[in-house]
């Protein structure tokens, strides 16, 4: 019983991937303050570690072409663990898209416009999103594309601008740091940018693509997005070197110091304008796969009424989610990473191995 | 209308009732003042300090008189004396009824007395306050920052945007003449080395005043302990590289010569020696003649060696003059504590505390190879011999 | 509050019944009676004492014993082809009929009229329509049927240069009034058999004929489908122009974007025939519609495909910043000078600050009153005589926006850039609505929310955009990665374009079989063994 | 206060009356339950209560009791 049926081709679902992973450019704070001048080994290390999610998730589309998250826990796990599963899975998607949206808030109220509340460019950005969302997926990830070539070109672009203040030996004093920070490291950039791609499986039946193709096309979308986070990284720590620390933003404090002439500098604003339509996408789809699986599990026939109530929801949700920033960013580089662990890899991992010992996959049922 | 578009024009109510509210962070452009230059000195009591803002003063050109942008000093002065910079800026927000605009200023000059008393306490407002840049200019003045800010440049319209212009091609030649902000606080992290900040001066004669850059200052633990005249600035700079052509002048007993050295690749390697830690600095650049005075009758091989000789002994001989000066102040100035970080981490944990202590015996051994590669339009010159074939 | 109310409007009015025919459809069902002086009261009563009505009787027969009468409206018909072809013949008719029962109707038809198309019919209505469309009605005493010969020839505008559309290189021609001469135009485009023309009639009152003009195979089924429900649907009293058709037929009437293409060309409309989509050529107006009608259409002209591919692909790109130029560049200067100075170089700040420094208003309200000033002057350019409002819109322009400055109530820099945006959004004609409407947003949104405004209202429309679909079609596919990409934002040359647009065409995807690089002087021909051009 | 209930009668009015007429019951509780909850949150936010954060929760039972967190030093 498919709720949305809208299609989206190959290509637009694997540029949906690596757009949803670049439009993490701003959470990078995280796990450059734990491990400094090493964070580009420690995010190779977490798109390695990626990669494992990505086999159990394609593993899972694989096993149940047409079927989206919840009906693959109802098909496993039977109507009752698998409703529980479920929950799990809207209170994680709730969460992401709050906290999604918390950073955007956030970026946009320190970059642009510090004296606006955040409540009206929370509730202004979300009535777009909402829109879009109510369009359904076609409409969410039509620009994916669009949004994918800008944002590469916007980092080779940055990445020469910044080439006079690049210093190399920015990186030097490698691996000096106790083992421990690179653990964690690895962990946080592995869960938090690289393991959301988990709200995908929500949408595998409106992708058309031959079933077996589709692992292709998902590793190919995970390695751009992959290969654009962690330059994105190295860029940030050639220029700021040992100040990186000290900033919440790094990326947004490299994009300060691009000058283009002796006197055309200051594009922070051009650049924070264009992450917006960036984080445009990643909540509109994080936001259009809550409604989703709210509507799957309660067996709507169609997901266009409770848009703007979930809508609600979320912005409330984002605003009282962390006391301050503080907390923030402490709960998100120490603790946060094993809550996603746990939907992220263990709840699929589960499901997987569910299925394989009992045996259960609907290309049999060819339904 | 099918409930399709009712629902759209649902959420543009909603956009519209939230967007209506807006317009908080609405200021005009004539309702800020742009704020090109900030200096800090040091006032009476300790913990107090002078600040003066540099504000450029906007004329409208529109309306009754039409005249060019109002010729003489297009800027005005500001100064409070508060505890901290943005308390202090609070207070002049006060005084005038443009609100004060910080996203232009050009440059953050430290007063003398400032320097000496320490920096350190001032530096969190630049990192931690949004408006202020990570690319401004940062400089000591000679005297104190008001006399700088307050002077009129003859072509500029205020000093700020003079000295920003001329630090920017100043550091086309000298990259070290520049410390941005973000220079500064980086060295600062790195706890065994000492930043070092350009010297400001300002002689003004008959009305207009002229600032330059006349040396570098030294600082350690963020406190003003000497500076690098213009002389020992080239000295510093041959260390820290990336320095396109330096002009260099040598004296033999010969003959006078004025050279250039340029594309200079340098490599500094800290090592642990036997007797403890020394840099190696290996130094290949080519020197091109400019002016050659003297050198009667000599053959030209024969001046070209002199010639390179004696460029390598004053070269090594400034590098050391420099790098000795530093050592007695023992002040890092080359950042040769995080070279050495860099390079060995492991053991130079232990050797962090005792810096002070290793920096004063610690020994640098030079090798320079120049060759002489450019001699202008003229092969020899008429003091030179004639080129008989012999001795070609 | 307010919209239901219209929407509770807008569905009553439809739903009413749909009774209510016109005064001649009630009694068209009379036949006609055999008395011929009936027959005439009946049709002076119906069309009214009007002058142009003209009843011509005439008797025939060989002892002129028959009488008949011709009735045509005076200046539809073409009164020499009344004489020739059906007077004459009738009144000299050498074959002797002694009595009615000898003549028929139909034998008068076959062997007497000589005139092409001739139809029978005992119904009033048909009468009438034939009559006012052109044709005379023959009755003739004594007989309940009559014949409506077609007759029509009126002053037809001829084939002149479009005026919207002007075009450096390609053909000159341009649509007319008249139906036929825009159908023949298609015509001798497209000569394929497979050129399909349905014929239609929309309007009571006018009863325009509509024809809509498809290739069949290319165009999708379920479209013309669509479209001929949609225009059956048309219950309306008049239709005088394309506009009103498209009006009915759009799908998202609110949205900012039309959804259905127009144009004047006939060689554009057979290029968009042939790429699968349907034209509506409605009589008596010279634009024909072309559904369904993508955004990135309003970006191609007629041009792009006449001129060699590199230099089409830079001006459709030249073209595609301007839109953006015309939409979002005062919206910036507003974010600019009011939120985010700081992005302003130092030097130019202080320029425009200066200039600020005097004027009054906000920003936004100086934009406004700019802008509107300059539709105004456009407006007052284009309704003013042809020589007069060339003039007057650029002199206007510059008259006011100059003393505007020395006056001080609006800066230098706000005239300059609302000079470029107002020029800029000429340069897409079929658009030029759509972007007064969208920059007047814009501002709105710059001027309240700054930067993040801008963004939201380009993700606005952007999203609006995605949703809107045109006959099924996605409206702005352009963005997605398909074989469009050949045709949206560049032209790639046309042997690389060997396929139709793809969600646009039905079964004939193949424009051409396959593709053939051009032939290079030398490499190629040897390579083929092909007699080469000296021998 | 008074805004918050403004914009949930506009929305419940014009949302509602075609899920009315649909009459499908079970998505016109579910429709209804997500808006009221919406509408107690953000009328709690007007009023600036601050509800504790079940994300925070969930943070602070790993870390005390399963001690899962990282040390941060």
């Amino acid at each position: 019983m498919k709720i949305d049926n809208g299609k989206i081709s190959a290509s637009q679902f694997m540029f949906a991937v690596a757009c949803f992973i670049q439009a993490s450019t701003l959470l990078t704070a995280f796990f450059i303050s734990v491990t400094k001048q090493d964070s580009w080994i420690v995010s190779i290390f977490g798109f390695l570690i990626g990669m494992i999610f990505l086999w159990i998730y394609t593993a899972l589309m694989k096993n149940f072409p047409n079927k989206n998250l919840v009906e693959i826990n109802d098909l496993v796990f039977g109507p009752v663990i698998g409703k529980i599963f479920s929950f799990i899975y809207i209170y994680f998607f709730l969460t992401l898209s709050a906290l999604n949206l918390k950073d955007m808030g956030d970026f946009v109220g320190i970059a642009i416009m510090p004296d606006t509340p955040t409540i009206v460019i929370l509730v202004s950005f979300m009535c777009i999103c909402a829109w879009a969302v109510r369009g359904g997926i076609e409409i969410v990830t039509r620009y994916s594309l669009f949004f994918t070539f800008t944002t590469s070109f916007i980092i080779i672009v940055t990445f020469f601008l910044a080439f006079n203040d690049i210093d190399f030996n920015n990186f030097l004093p490698i691996f000096n740091q106790p083992f421990m920070k690179y653990l964690q490291g690895t962990h946080i950039i592995s869960t938090i940018p690289f393991g959301e791609i988990v709200v995908f499986l929500m949408v595998t039946p409106n992708i058309e693509i031959p079933k077996n193709k589709i692992g292709k096309y998902f590793t190919l979308g995970f390695a751009i997005g992959g290969i654009s986070l962690i330059l994105i990284i190295l860029r940030d720590i050639a220029v700021l070197g040992n100040v990186i620390t000290l900033f919440t933003f790094p990326s947004f404090e490299t994009l300060r110091m691009i000058r283009l002439s002796s006197t055309l500098g200051r594009m922070e604003v051009l650049f924070a304008v264009i992450l917006i339509t960036l984080m445009f996408f990643k909540i509109s789809f994080l936001y259009y796969v809550s409604v989703l699986v709210i509507s799957q599990i309660f067996k709507l026939n169609s997901h266009k009424n409770i848009v703007i109530g979930v809508g609600i929801i979320i912005i409330i949700y984002s605003t009282n989610l962390y006391y301050s920033m503080i907390q923030h960013m402490e709960h998100g580089s120490n603790i946060t990473p094993f809550q996603w662990l746990i939907y992220e890899f263990l709840l699929p991992l589960i499901t997987l191995t569910v299925a394989k010992i009992r045996k259960i996959s609907s290309s049999e049922e060819g339904n | 209308m099918n409930k399709y578009n009712r629902r759209i024009y649902l959420i543009i109510i909603l956009i519209i009732n939230f967007i209506l509210t807006g317009c908080w962070d609405n200021n005009e452009l004539d309702t800020i003042s742009i704020v090109t230059g900030l200096g800090i000195d040091a006032a009476e009591n300790d913990d107090e300090i002078d600040l003066t803002l540099q504000v450029s003063k906007i004329k409208g050109t529109t309306g009754y008189e039409k005249g060019a942008v109002g010729q003489g000093s297009s800027f005005f002065v500001m100064e409070a004396t508060d505890s901290g910079i943005l308390s202090g800026i609070d207070k002049l927000e006060k005084q005038i009824p443009r609100s004060i605009f910080l996203h232009h200023n050009q440059v953050i000059i430290f007063g003398k007395e400032q320097a000496k008393k320490g920096i350190k306490k001032y530096m969190d407002v630049f990192i931690r306050e949004h408006q202020m840049r990570m690319e401004t200019w940062v400089l000591i003045s000679d005297s104190t920052a008001k006399d700088i800010l307050t002077a009129t440049m003859e072509q500029e319209e205020n000093s700020a945007i003079g000295l920003s212009k001329m630090i920017y091609s100043e550091s086309r030649d000298y990259e070290v003449l520049s410390t941005k902000l973000i220079d500064l606080t980086s060295k600062m992290m790195e706890k065994t080395t000492s930043p070092v900040i350009p010297i400001v001066t300002v002689n003004s004669e008959n009305g207009n005043s002229e600032a330059e850059i006349s040396g570098l200052a030294i600082l350690k633990e963020d406190k003003y302990i000497g500076e690098l005249d213009l002389e020992r600035v080239r000295g510093y700079s041959w260390i820290m590289g990336n320095c396109r052509e330096i002009p260099f002048n040598i004296k033999t007993e010969h003959g006078y010569a004025d050279t250039s050295i340029s594309n200079i690749k340098l490599k500094n390697k800290p090592k642990f020696g036997a007797d403890g830690p020394f840099i190696s600095i290996d130094f290949k650049g080519d020197v091109s003649i400019r002016e050659i005075q003297g050198f009667e009758d000599m053959k030209t091989n024969e001046i070209f060696a002199i010639l390179q000789r004696s460029c390598v002994e004053q070269l090594k001989k400034e590098i050391l003059d420099c790098f000795n000066y530093s050592k007695n102040l023992n002040a890092d100035i080359y950042g040769f504590g995080t070279e050495f970080y860099r390079k060995y981490p492991k053991n130079f944990e232990k050797l962090r505390e005792y810096w002070d202590e290793i920096y004063p015996e610690l020994d640098m051994e030079i090798d320079i190879n120049l060759e002489i590669t450019d001699t202008g339009k003229v092969l020899n010159s008429l003091y030179m011999e004639e080129k008989t074939d012999e001795n070609r | 509050m307010v919209f239901r109310y219209i929407s509770r409007k807008i569905v009553s009015a439809q739903n009413r019944n749909k009774v209510n025919h016109d005064a001649i459809l009630e009694n068209g069902g009379l036949a006609i009676s055999k008395n011929l002086e009936e027959n005439l009261d009946f049709i002076k009563s119906a069309i009214g004492e009007s002058q142009d009505l003209k009843i011509h009787e005439f008797a025939f027969g060989e002892h002129n014993q028959f009488s008949g009468a011709l009735v045509y409206i005076d200046g539809l018909v073409n009164t020499i082809q009344i004489t020739e072809s059906i007077l004459k013949p009738i009144v000299s008719n050498r074959k002797k009929y002694k009595s009615l029962e000898e003549l028929t109707i139909s034998e008068i038809r076959r062997s007497i009229l000589c005139s092409g198309s001739v139809t029978e019919s005992n119904l009033f209505s048909q009468i009438l329509d034939g009559c006012l469309s052109g044709s005379t009605v023959m009755l003739l005493d004594g007989f309940s049927k009559g014949l409506i010969i077609n007759t029509e020839m009126w002053e037809k505008r001829d084939v002149t240069e479009p005026q919207t559309e002007t075009v450096i290189r390609g053909p000159r021609e341009g649509f007319t009034e008249n139906l036929r001469t825009n159908t023949t135009l298609l015509r001798r485009r497209i000569k394929s058999p497979k050129l399909r023309m349905d014929h239609m009639t929309i309007g009571h009152k006018t009863a325009t004929n509509v024809c809509i003009a498809y290739i069949e195979g290319v165009a999708r089924p379920e479209i013309i489908e669509l479209l001929r429900t949609r225009l059956d649907s048309i219950d309306v009293d008049a239709v005088l122009d394309s506009g009103y058709i498209e009006e009915y037929i759009e799908e998202s009437p609110f949205s900012i974007f039309s959804t259905v293409g127009y144009s004047e060309k006939p060689d554009v409309i057979a290029s968009k025939i042939l790429e699968g989509r349907i034209a509506i050529i409605s009589d008596g107006s010279p634009f024909v519609l072309t559904v369904p009608m993508l955004f990135i259409e309003s970006f191609q002209t007629a041009e792009d495909y006449y001129v060699r591919a590199f230099y089409a692909s830079i001006t459709r790109l030249m073209r595609i910043f301007c839109f953006f130029i015309a939409v979002f560049v005062v919206p910036i200067f507003i974010a600019l000078s009011t939120y985010h100075q700081e992005l302003i170089p130092t030097t130019l700040l202080f320029t425009v600050a200066t200039a600020r420094e005097g004027t009054p208003f906000p920003a936004l309200f100086e934009a406004l009153v700019l802008v509107i000033s300059f539709e105004i002057l456009r407006e007052a350019g284009l309704r003013l005589p042809r020589a007069v409002g060339q003039a007057m819109s650029i002199v206007g322009a510059l008259i006011v926006g100059d003393a505007a400055v020395s006056a001080g109530l609006v800066g230098a820099p706000m005239v300059i850039v609302v000079a470029i945006t107002a020029v800029a959004g000429f340069i897409i004609p079929s658009q030029t609505d759509s972007i007064s409407m969208l920059r007047i947003i814009m501002m709105i949104l710059a001027a309240f929310l700054g930067g993040f405004g801008i963004a939201i209202g380009f993700l606005g429309m952007l999203v609006q955009l995605a949703t809107m679909t045109s006959f099924g079609v996605p409206y702005f596919g352009a963005v997605m990665f398909s074989r469009d990409q050949q045709d949206s934002f560049i032209r790639m040359p046309l042997w690389i374009m060997e396929k139709r647009p793809k969600n646009i065409v039905y079964k004939d995807k193949q424009r051409k079989e396959v593709i053939i690089p051009p032939v290079k002087s030398d490499e190629n021909v040897k390579q083929k063994g092909q007699d080469n051009f000296d021998e | 206060m008074l805004y918050v209930i403004i914009i949930f009668l506009i929305i419940s009015f014009i949302d509602l009356p075609n899920l009315i007429k649909k009459d499908s019951k079970k998505e016109l509780i579910v429709v209804c339950s997500i808006l009221c909850f919406g509408f107690i949150l953000s009328s709690l936010y007007a009023l600036g209560i601050d509800l504790p954060s079940p994300l925070v929760g969930i943070e602070n039972f790993l870390k005390n009791i399963l001690k899962l967190g990282y040390k941060d030093q």
